[in-house]
């Protein structure tokens, strides 16, 4: 596998509301294999930014490109299908369900999702659906939570919530995972358990994308990272050149 | 006097509505689509079914064309009105609903206007002379609840293998949380205007069964009055629960029947057809206060290769700790 | 009919007198409609139990006006005031209790729904189903080409004198203030200090008064009976949806272009030889053409609503 | 779980006849003998079915203080439609199938007795309509079930024809219920006009919803189209507020005509709808008693009954009553087939004037009467009669 | 100094998560606090926390020397706590005047609002020329201006705000500075929740640093500014050694 190979690319991107640049000329880019952090302050544009790569709104200007295909115009199922999966920062799960069930939902290219099939084809996707299980009940023990695989979702704690919206993630084998605070709202011992988590999956080619503010956490395991402010990058860099950086303590701790 | 008879009406209506009652479960307890308009698509197929089988088409092809333009007209409806929030979603379709029944209403071509048109039944059967009315009775009830509880068990279990299906999965999803279902690489607004239309097929084709058993349909049997009984239907029966439709549909014909016979042999203070609706408020009143998933629950399992995981687990389990 | 025809026709109608009808129809609509969209936009669900308020008033004041004989003004105050009560009361035993435990927006509607089921057929079981009629005969004046009857100069008047001390009611009032922050802001007005709580109870009561006026009204331009408010509550509907859910101003505005639009529409349908009956679906469309296009309605043009 | 629910569900089916059955008594020959009565006594026309129903009792009351029928007593099973032609038909089969009727008043609404006749017949029950007037319904298969006292839309739409044609009126406007009554009639007076060979225009035609409640645009329309008469088809309700509107809008300078609908001190509840009628009508049918004193019986005693006068229809639900019970007297049985071969033979005076039926079943003879509205000297309102014509 | 508002081991968060973990501090009278951390760390919450809109788990609210701990929004401020949230801090579909009214909503003297009102309109002429704008239409500035004004009109003796300066520039920023002070100059207590320390430092009398939910540093703000060198400390990343040979992808770029 290439590991220099930019897995997305963003060429000065930008998106307004109004006469105010969320996102303003951004470009970067994030190499496969790689953990790749975006900080900054709150307001700073990374939520937008995120949601302009996941086709959840449209940059008015730039060009977003995953794998080397221009990705501006797709709906965010369909990026989703490409292999960009991401992880809301406040988990998105669904309550009436059991967690298994949370986790298979989130399985790509899965034949039953097709009415007619799901009604006519059952030997066919059972089949599918007996491996994917399988596959679920290993991506539950990653995030050890294997044992409440039958649990209703609404019965889990915040902490699980959250190791079930990455394991939701991971279901869906991307190549390319964008996390929002995967350590915010957990203990300190888990988040850095995530931390370590996400870093095994690099060895399996899997990129990452993650916001973060507990930067402690960041800093140890990622590669690089982007420092937003105002919508405008305004470092970026190894972590220890980060934290050299004056532009960073500037963005974090203001003007001087 | 033949309660015997009486009681395969019952039954058949509880037929009838069970099936518009499994199709609003449909969508409203398993993908969380509030169509108060239910009654718009039943109309579409009792009318293509009154107008098709004068033409002299047979009725299991009248049934097929009410099923298929009303999940066209569900699907019109549907384009626009399903991006809505859920209170204007509610709106919108009952207000289509009311539109539709004025236009056969006004309009005497369509299908005789205020004259209502007569309907011929799906299966007639030629009795030799001598046999008794009653008979003829019983026989006519029989055909049609072999026709229509067929059509109720086709519709029951298809519904059945769909919702316990990774597509009704799917619409569990989108019924919690529309915006992280679109976000797992799931088309809403695909999933949502073929569960609609599905919903809608199954509404038009119980309005085919109607209008061949009463006969008769006018526009003044499409009020909205009907989608709320459905509601309270599926309420009281549960939502996301199939055979809590069927449950749902039974105890309400047979709470309205049953009072209304019963009037006749007790004495009220307060006219009986008032007091019918007051104890339906009450009782949906009561059921949003202690009951708000229904009398019966939704299944915890969306699909059978799980629930076959999770009884191994507890087999496995409790073999472990013998 | 060909185009000559249509203007051929539109050229004999009485249009000053389309105006005044369209006037009448409208302040009726605003009237009913006020409570309505008040209540939406705080308690966040359409209420259609608010049709039967409108009954429920009318019955009241029927019951004060002709069975008791008092005047008419004393029987709107009356009505007003134990239609208020009484939604109050519901508010505060059904549906604040089902909010407060999770009920959904469906949830709630069914609630209302079903209340009104209760309220319409226990008004059904205590009055009867059989129309009743005010007794009060309006005289009725001739100006120019138009005939104004005294009951719809009153029903203009009162609509007027309601929008305009509404509008200084939310504008220089504590309480109306403090209404328009609970809906433009329901989080911070709690953070100002406001008892938003309180103040949607007071919604609710002021609301349902109004209804009951708009259904004496109602009951004195036509007929009594249960169904008095359920005849219509679309058309309320259609001026809450078209003027921005919870949005006063553009609730006035709404009732009006209603009240124009199905007078003019039934001059219009009869020219291109359309059934009168349509009237009904004018109001029904513009609800879902609103919903599905705009749903925040004439809002956007009254922000300050 | 399932299989509970389900074994739940039918043992609830199961339980319903029981209780039906428990409180059942087997009938003998000195039980009453029970008639239904299928009117529309909640819903749009709730307010007229009412009155019907009352009666509809009055007569039961006076039958069975004569000693009722074959010695027994008659009772009725009362039930409503709610102005639903579903609900009917539901209704009726309850009658037929857990009351065990073999006649019934009713339907009120064409729309039952469509959605109702095909299942009397096969059971063989009679029906007796007091007001189901839709020429259509003659022609249906079931309709040997189905007796009208009524007398139908296009005798009416005769009479009225021949006013039209009289007073030489040129521009003809209706203004007409959405419904079977009110375009059947419109339908009717407009080909009645034709045969004649009328020279007029129909100007304008309006058809409202009588929820609506609401006419003034309407009767603007009607106003601006400048007729010189106006047909009006309404009930007592609706008619009210169409009357008392027209006179807010001062149309009460053309001449209007009536029918049996807006017949009946109903209308005159309210004091500008009585005023309108009185200045405006010229003239309204509806069909009456010929002489005799059935009818001037039936009116003081239903007045005495009740304290309000009857109103339209209720004279022919109560022969209604009268018709059934005189069927069963000469079927000798209470027995659907029976009566339903019985009631073709009848003839007598009933207090909506002389009946017989022809071979339809439908009412052949019978006397319509022009009213007018007055007003008295005490200030009261009042239907005046101008002629009869019979037909 | 006795506090005017003091918390004791408060914990705190929302539904079952706790975020906030043994906090402990105060706030006097005239005396602007400023509490200080990384976004994520805790600050909303905390704020928040003493006016009920989140959850207190464990700990004490005092003011005044009362304990009040879970009071409700409406008591709070009419015994003189006043909060301005982060955003949607103002009425949009009020004017200025009538935002500033509803700041008054638990005062009955008219003429002492009226002064009230004036007296905000000379502290702040930016909003006294637009008053009958709707608060809707303003800027960001304006918005912070009007909000924080809104506050003031209930008379408060401590006011709490949340993130005054985030999303603002600078220009605003110094003048939302300068209107602090003079606040303060009035004998109203502030404790304010922010990110950009330096701003908030250079007014604030005193300062906490939150890192992760805990409280990690406090002092005067002189105290605190002078520890420029610790500014890691400020993001959680002090005892963090970086192993600078531990990334070998990115040595080219």
């Amino acid at each position: 596998m290439k590991k220099e190979e930019a897995i997305l690319q963003i060429k000065r991107a930008s998106k307004h509301f109004g006469g105010f640049y969320a996102v303003n000329d951004v470009s970067l880019e994030v190499k496969r294999g790689q953990i790749c952090g975006l900080v900054g302050p709150n307001g700073s544009g990374k939520s937008t930014l995120f949601n302009t790569i996941l086709g959840l709104q449209k940059p008015d200007s730039g060009d977003i490109i995953f794998n080397g295909t221009r990705i501006n115009d797709a709906a965010p199922h369909q990026i989703y299908n490409m292999g960009m999966v991401n992880a809301f920062q406040i988990p998105h799960i669904f309550p009436s369900m059991s967690v298994l069930d949370n986790i298979l939902i989130a399985a790509r290219d899965y034949p039953g999702e097709n009415m007619i099939e799901s009604l006519f084809l059952r030997r066919k996707w059972q089949e599918k659906e007996q491996k994917l299980i399988e596959e679920a009940m290993e991506i539950l023990k990653f995030v050890n939570l294997d044992m409440l695989g039958f649990a209703l979702t609404s019965e889990l704690s915040g902490g699980q919530r959250k190791l079930l919206e990455i394991a939701k993630g991971l279901m869906a084998k991307p190549t390319l995972f964008l996390l929002d605070e995967p350590a915010a709202g957990v203990n300190p011992v888990l988040g850095k358990k995530i931390f370590q988590k996400l870093q095994e999956l690099t060895q399996e080619g899997m990129t990452f994308l993650i916001i973060e503010h507990r930067l402690d956490l960041l800093f140890e395991f990622a590669s690089w990272i982007y420092v937003l402010n105002k919508g405008i990058i305004v470092a970026m860099g190894q972590p220890h050149e980060i934290v050299d950086n004056p532009d960073f303590y500037q963005a974090y701790l203001g003007e001087k | 006097m033949n309660i015997a008879v009486y009681i395969l009406d019952i039954i058949i209506y509880i037929g009838i509505f069970s099936i518009v009652a499994i199709s609003l479960n449909l969508e409203y307890g398993f993908t969380g689509l509030g169509n108060f308009g239910k009654v718009a698509f039943f109309l579409i197929g009792a009318y293509t079914y009154a107008i098709l089988s004068q033409a002299g088409v047979p009725f299991y092809l009248c049934l097929i064309c009410g099923g298929i333009i009303a999940a066209i007209g569900g699907l019109i409806i549907s384009l626009p009105a399903l991006r809505l929030r859920e209170d204007y979603l509610a709106i919108v379709t009952l207000t289509v609903g009311e539109i539709l029944r004025l236009i056969v209403k006004t309009e005497s071509s369509i299908g005789g206007g205020v004259w209502g048109i007569s309907v011929k039944r799906a299966i007639s059967i030629s009795f030799p002379a001598g046999f008794s009315a009653i008979n003829k009775t019983v026989i006519n009830a029989g055909v049609q609840i072999v026709l229509i509880f067929g059509i109720l068990a086709l519709c029951f279990i298809v519904l059945q293998l769909l919702t316990r299906s990774p597509y009704g999965r799917i619409m569990r999803a989108l019924r919690d949380n529309e915006l992280a279902t679109e976000s797992l690489g799931k088309s809403r607004a695909k999933y949502k205007a073929q569960v609609f239309m599905l919903g809608s097929a199954i509404a038009g084709i119980a309005g085919g069964l109607f209008a061949q058993y009463i006969r008769f349909i006018d526009p003044y049997m499409f009020m909205p009055i009907v989608t709320f009984t459905v509601w309270i239907m599926s309420l009281v029966g549960g939502p996301a629960n199939f055979t809590g439709a069927l449950l749902g549909a039974t105890l309400v014909q047979i709470f309205d029947r049953g009072t209304n016979i019963l009037k006749d042999y007790i004495t009220l203070p307060i006219d009986p057809v008032n007091l019918q609706y007051i104890l339906f408020g009450v009782l949906i009143i009561l059921v949003l206060f202690f009951r708000p998933q229904g009398l019966l629950r939704e299944s915890k399992f969306t699909t059978r290769p799980l629930k076959l995981v999770y009884e191994k687990r507890r087999s496995d389990t409790s073999n472990k700790k013998s | 009919m060909s185009l000559m025809l249509i203007c051929d026709d539109l050229m004999n109608v009485n249009w000053i007198q389309i105006l005044l009808n369209s006037a009448v129809t409208g302040s009726l609509y605003l009237i009913g409609a006020v409570g309505l969209t008040v209540t939406y936009g705080l308690s966040g669900f359409p209420n259609f139990a608010h049709a039967e308020f409108l009954t429920l008033g009318a019955f009241i004041g029927f019951w004060i006006a002709e069975d008791i004989g008092a005047p008419l003004p004393v029987a709107f105050i009356v009505a007003f005031l134990i239609t208020g009560i009484i939604s109050v009361l519901c508010y505060r035993f059904i549906f604040q209790p089902l909010a407060k435990k999770g009920a959904s927006t469906i949830h709630l509607m069914v609630a209302s729904i079903a209340l009104g089921f209760i309220i319409r057929y226990s008004i059904g079981a205590v009055w009867s189903w059989t129309p009743m009629y005010f007794s009060i005969k309006w005289p009725s004046y001739i100006v120019g080409s138009v005939r104004i009857a005294g009951q719809w100069s009153l029903l203009i008047v009162v609509a007027l004198v309601l929008a305009f001390s509404m509008h200084l009611i939310l504008i220089k009032t504590r309480i109306g203030k403090a209404i328009r922050a609970s809906s433009s802001n329901p989080d911070l007005a709690l953070a100002s200090g406001i008892n938003v709580g309180r103040i949607i109870l007071i919604t609710w009561f002021a609301g349902a008064g109004l209804a009951a006026v708009a259904g004496i009204f109602r009951a004195v331009n036509t007929q009594i009976w249960p169904l008095t408010g359920w005849d219509i509550i679309l058309p309320i509907f259609a001026v809450v949806v078209l003027g921005g859910i919870g949005n006063y101003y553009g609730a006035i505005a709404a009732a009006f272009i209603i009240g124009l639009a199905e007078n003019v529409g039934v001059v219009f349908l009869t020219s291109i030889g359309l059934s009168t009956e349509y009237r009904m679906a004018i109001a029904f469309i513009i609800i879902v053409i609103t919903l599905i296009v705009k749903p925040q309605g004439l809002a956007m043009l009254f922000r300050r609503g | 779980m399932t299989r509970k629910i389900l074994l739940v569900l039918l043992i609830a089916v199961l339980l319903l006849p029981a209780t039906i059955a428990c409180s059942e008594t087997t009938p003998t020959e000195t039980a009453p003998i029970k008639i239904g009565v299928n009117l529309s006594l909640t819903g749009d026309l709730g307010a007229m079915g009412v009155k019907m129903l009352d009666a509809a009792r009055l007569a039961v009351k006076e039958i069975n203080a004569a000693g009722g029928v074959l010695g027994r007593q008659l009772v009725l099973v009362e039930e409503s439609d709610n102005t639903d032609p579903a609900k009917g038909l539901e209704r009726t089969k309850k009658m037929i199938d857990v009351d065990g009727i073999q006649a019934m008043v009713g339907p009120m609404i064409t729309g039952t007795a469509n959605s109702s006749g095909p299942y009397a017949a096969e059971n063989n029950v009679v029906m007796v309509t007091p007001s189901a007037t839709a020429a259509d319904l003659s022609n249906q298969d079931w309709k040997p079930y189905l007796y009208r006292i009524c007398l139908l839309d296009d005798l009416q739409a005769e009479v009225l024809a021949n006013v039209v044609m009289e007073k030489g009126y040129q521009r003809l406007a209706t203004i007409v219920q959405d419904n079977t009554y009110g375009k059947g009639l419109e339908a009717a007076l407009v080909s009645s006009l034709e045969v004649k060979g009328w020279t007029g225009e129909h100007v304008v035609a309006v058809h409202f919803d009588s929820v609506k409640k609401d006419y003034l645009s309407e009767l603007q329309q009607i106003k601006d189209a400048n007729p010189d008469v106006v047909f009006a088809v309404t009930y007592a309700d609706d008619g009210i507020i169409v009357f008392k509107q027209a006179l807010d809008l001062g149309l009460d300078s053309i001449a209007w005509l009536g029918c049996d609908g807006n017949y009946g001190s109903g209308l005159f509840a309210d004091a500008q709808s009585a005023e309108f009628m009185a200045k405006a009508f010229v003239a309204g049918t509806r069909t009456v008693g010929g002489i005799g004193d059935v009818t001037a019986k039936f009116n003081a005693n239903f007045e005495k009954e009740y304290g309000y006068a009857p109103e339209v229809y209720c004279d022919t639900t109560y022969d209604c009553v009268y018709a059934i019970a005189k069927a069963i007297q000469a079927a000798g049985a209470y027995d659907g087939a029976k009566i339903q071969a019985a009631m073709a033979g009848l003839k007598w005076e009933g207090a909506s004037g002389p009946i017989s039926f022809n071979a339809k079943g439908d009412r052949d003879s019978g006397s319509f009467e022009l009213w007018k509205v007055e007003k008295d000297a005490n200030g009261n309102y009042a239907n005046v009669r101008v002629s009869v014509v019979n037909v | 100094m006795a506090g005017i508002l003091s918390t004791q081991n408060v914990k705190a968060g929302y539904n079952d998560v706790i975020i906030i973990h043994d906090v402990s501090l105060e706030v006097a009278c005239g005396e602007i606090v400023a509490i200080l951390g990384p976004n994520g760390s805790g600050k909303s919450t905390f704020i928040k926390c003493i006016l009920g809109f989140a959850k207190l788990f464990d700990g004490n609210v005092l003011y005044d020397g009362n304990i009040i701990t879970g009071i409700t929004s409406d008591k709070a401020v009419s015994m003189g706590i006043s909060y301005v949230p982060q955003i949607n801090n103002v009425f949009p579909n009020l004017t200025i005047s009538e935002n500033l009214d509803i700041g008054a909503y638990h005062r009955s003297n008219k003429s002492e609002i009226k002064n009230s009102i004036s007296e905000i309109f000379d502290m702040f002429p930016e909003l006294a020329v637009k008053k009958k704008n709707l608060a809707g239409n303003l800027s960001g500035g304006e918005r912070q201006m009007l909000a924080i004004a809104r506050a003031i009109m209930a008379q408060p003796k401590v006011l709490l705000l949340d993130e005054p300066f985030a999303s603002l520039s600078p220009k605003p920023i110094a003048v939302i500075l300068s209107k602090l002070t003079s606040i303060k100059q009035n004998g109203i207590a502030i404790m304010m929740v922010e990110q950009n320390v330096r701003e908030a430092l250079s007014i604030s009398d005193r300062g906490y640093v939150l890192v992760n939910g805990s409280c990690v540093m406090s002092g005067n703000s002189d105290s605190l500014f002078a520890e420029e060198f610790s500014r890691q400390k400020f993001l959680g990343l002090e005892e963090k050694k970086f192993d600078r040979n531990k990334f070998r992808v990115h040595n080219d770029s």
